[in-house]
């Protein structure tokens, strides 16, 4: 338990809302729910990445300062899990915003959003 | 009700696996492997202030190419999607009654909107920001428009022409760079500048207006298509 | 010592947003919750040193994603109103 | 130097209690348009307070502070304005004290026009 900081806390409580998304999806049965708990999972899967590449006492990656721009690589934190989270936030949006007009394709052929009137592949 | 233990024993079980995880995480001290070489020789190989923006550019640019396709790719699913039937006249759709003084703040603030979103990708390379950053508050700005005045269109040819025209350019730099520099999309085809000032760090401000106006466009023609569809009956 | 505190009360405001996002019956609030998620998590990135993340965050994840929402639950409505 | 300081802190001060008073409003008030009311009213000059008072404190940033209390100006009230007819439309009761609504005889007076 010694000196818990930043990166910990946040990793736990990107762990907690990951689950709470997955926990969303699984159980919802409203399809538009299930796309909101899609974007929950995808903010806690992005905030457990960012803390990874915390570290303790260092600034953020980019060199405004003269002093930063000598023997950078002991001051800064990780730039590549940002590069990658910057990435997946962008791609994030999209993917939604095509499960929402699927969704909405959905709606208009059976005049439903409940995930439990669309059996047509259940045997 | 056999459904939702099920539900349960398996959240439980990658609650597990997650605990699991945090429990065995150790904070590493310093920097390893490759995030290493990029901050150490970043400033040398690249000359961009902000670190991110030399990763999501250069070291990494496949991915942001692969981004940026990914984003195209969605965007023309969607207009595949929602294909809205144009022949029929826009009297019909009657143009809700909206605020006059949302109308008339919102000519002065859409212009102000789009310059920041410029400014915030024009100097990706030097502060927080970046092309994905100044093409959302770009696409922000037209959705005020969508909401304000809504008798004004935007034309889908231009949305198209601008998007296909940097798309293209941001493939044609990278393949500039295999011919004048080390492979693609490396941005030494342009010299690297005085570090911290805005015409530096080689091509990153051009990939960035690029990929920016590319993001931009994309994402309003993405909320375009669905403010269409609100008109449609 | 207090942005561990800070960290700790938006980690705790976030699970209650969430919970609400995804137990709430009314779904306008839903997604606004989903949506305050996105914020909050973008101030937590301001505390991890990822300012460039958290603009990403707070201008897509929270700005662009609860409008896209919108239009579409917009939409669904209205075609329930037309079929009633 | 000192008194421009001792000046600045002040307008500083007068801002934070202006912003204090407005979130006491948010509470205290009885329907959705007086705490709007109270809100935008309150915060909008305290937020100019404060500004304005930063200005004194270090002058390096005069030209960004300015441009900030523009925007501050622009969007405040319109975005304060856009919620409160949102809720109008949506039809949210007022408080029962109210006097006068003068947007619903607006809406009324083109009803019978037409």
């Amino acid at each position: 338990m010694e000196k818990i900081g930043i990166e910990q806390i946040s990793l736990a409580f990107g762990f907690i809302i990951l689950m709470l998304g997955l926990w969303g999806i699984l159980s919802r049965k409203n399809i538009i729910k299930i796309v909101l708990s899609f974007t929950l999972f995808d903010t806690g899967l992005n905030i457990i990445i960012v803390a990874i590449g915390y570290l303790k006492n260092k600034t953020a990656p980019i060199l405004d300062s003269a002093e930063l721009q000598t023997d950078t690589a002991s001051k800064i934190v990780d730039p590549l899990p940002q590069a990658l989270v910057l990435t997946s936030i962008v791609i994030g949006l999209g993917v939604t915003s095509l499960l929402l007009v699927y969704a909405l394709k959905l709606y208009k052929e059976k005049k439903s959003l409940f995930i439990n009137d669309y059996k047509d592949l259940k045997w | 009700m056999l459904k939702n233990s099920l539900i349960l024993i398996l959240i439980l079980g990658f609650a597990a696996i997650m605990l699991s995880l945090f429990l065995s995480y150790t904070p590493s001290e310093d920097l390893k492997g490759v995030s290493k070489h990029y901050a150490e020789y970043g400033k040398e190989e690249v000359g961009a202030a902000n670190l991110v923006s030399a990763v999501v550019v250069t070291y990494r640019g496949f991915d942001t190419l692969g981004e940026v396709t990914i984003l195209f790719l969605t965007a023309s699913v969607i207009g595949f999607f929602l294909k809205v039937n144009h022949s029929k006249d826009d009297e019909n759709t009657a143009v809700k009654k909206y605020s006059e003084i949302l109308g008339t703040s919102a000519k002065i603030l859409i212009p102000l909107m789009v310059l920041l979103g410029v400014y915030v990708f024009i100097n990706g390379h030097l502060t927080p920001g970046g092309g994905f950053q100044g093409g959302a508050i770009i696409a922000s700005a037209f959705v005020l428009m969508f909401i304000a005045l809504p008798q004004r269109k935007i034309s889908h040819k231009v949305l198209s022409a601008v998007e296909s025209f940097s798309g293209l350019s941001y493939v044609l730099i990278g393949v500039l760079g295999i011919i004048l520099a080390a492979g693609f999309l490396d941005n030494q085809i342009l010299s690297l500048g005085t570090f911290g000032s805005v015409l530096s760090a080689g091509a990153i401000p051009l990939i960035y207006i690029l990929i920016g106006l590319k993001v931009g466009t994309e994402l309003t023609g993405i909320i375009s298509n669905l403010k269409e569809l609100q008109n449609e009956q | 010592m207090i942005y561990i505190i800070i960290a700790i009360v938006l980690g705790i405001v976030m699970i209650v947003m969430s919970i609400i996002a995804i137990h709430h019956k009314n779904i306008t609030l839903a997604i606004l919750s989903a949506g305050g998620v996105s914020l909050v998590a973008s101030i937590l990135y301001l505390l991890l040193a990822a300012p460039d993340v958290a603009l990403t965050e707070a201008s897509i994840g929270s700005g662009l994603t609860t409008i896209i929402f919108f239009y579409v639950l917009n939409k669904i409505k209205k075609h329930k109103h037309v079929e009633e | 130097m000192e008194t421009l300081k001792i000046i600045g802190a002040f307008i500083v001060l007068a801002g934070s209690i202006f912003l204090f008073l407005g979130s006491l409003g948010m509470v205290r008030m009885p329907d959705l348009y007086n705490r709007i009311q109270a809100g935008t009213k309150a915060s909008t000059l305290g937020t100019i307070l404060t500004l304005s008072g930063i200005i004194f404190l270090s002058s390096g940033w005069t030209g960004k502070l300015v441009i900030l209390i523009l925007f501050v100006l622009i969007t405040n009230p319109v975005s304060s304005h856009i919620l409160a007819r949102a809720a109008h439309s949506v039809k949210l009761k007022l408080t029962d004290k109210t006097v006068t609504d003068k947007l619903t005889e607006d809406e009324e007076l083109i009803n019978e026009k037409q």
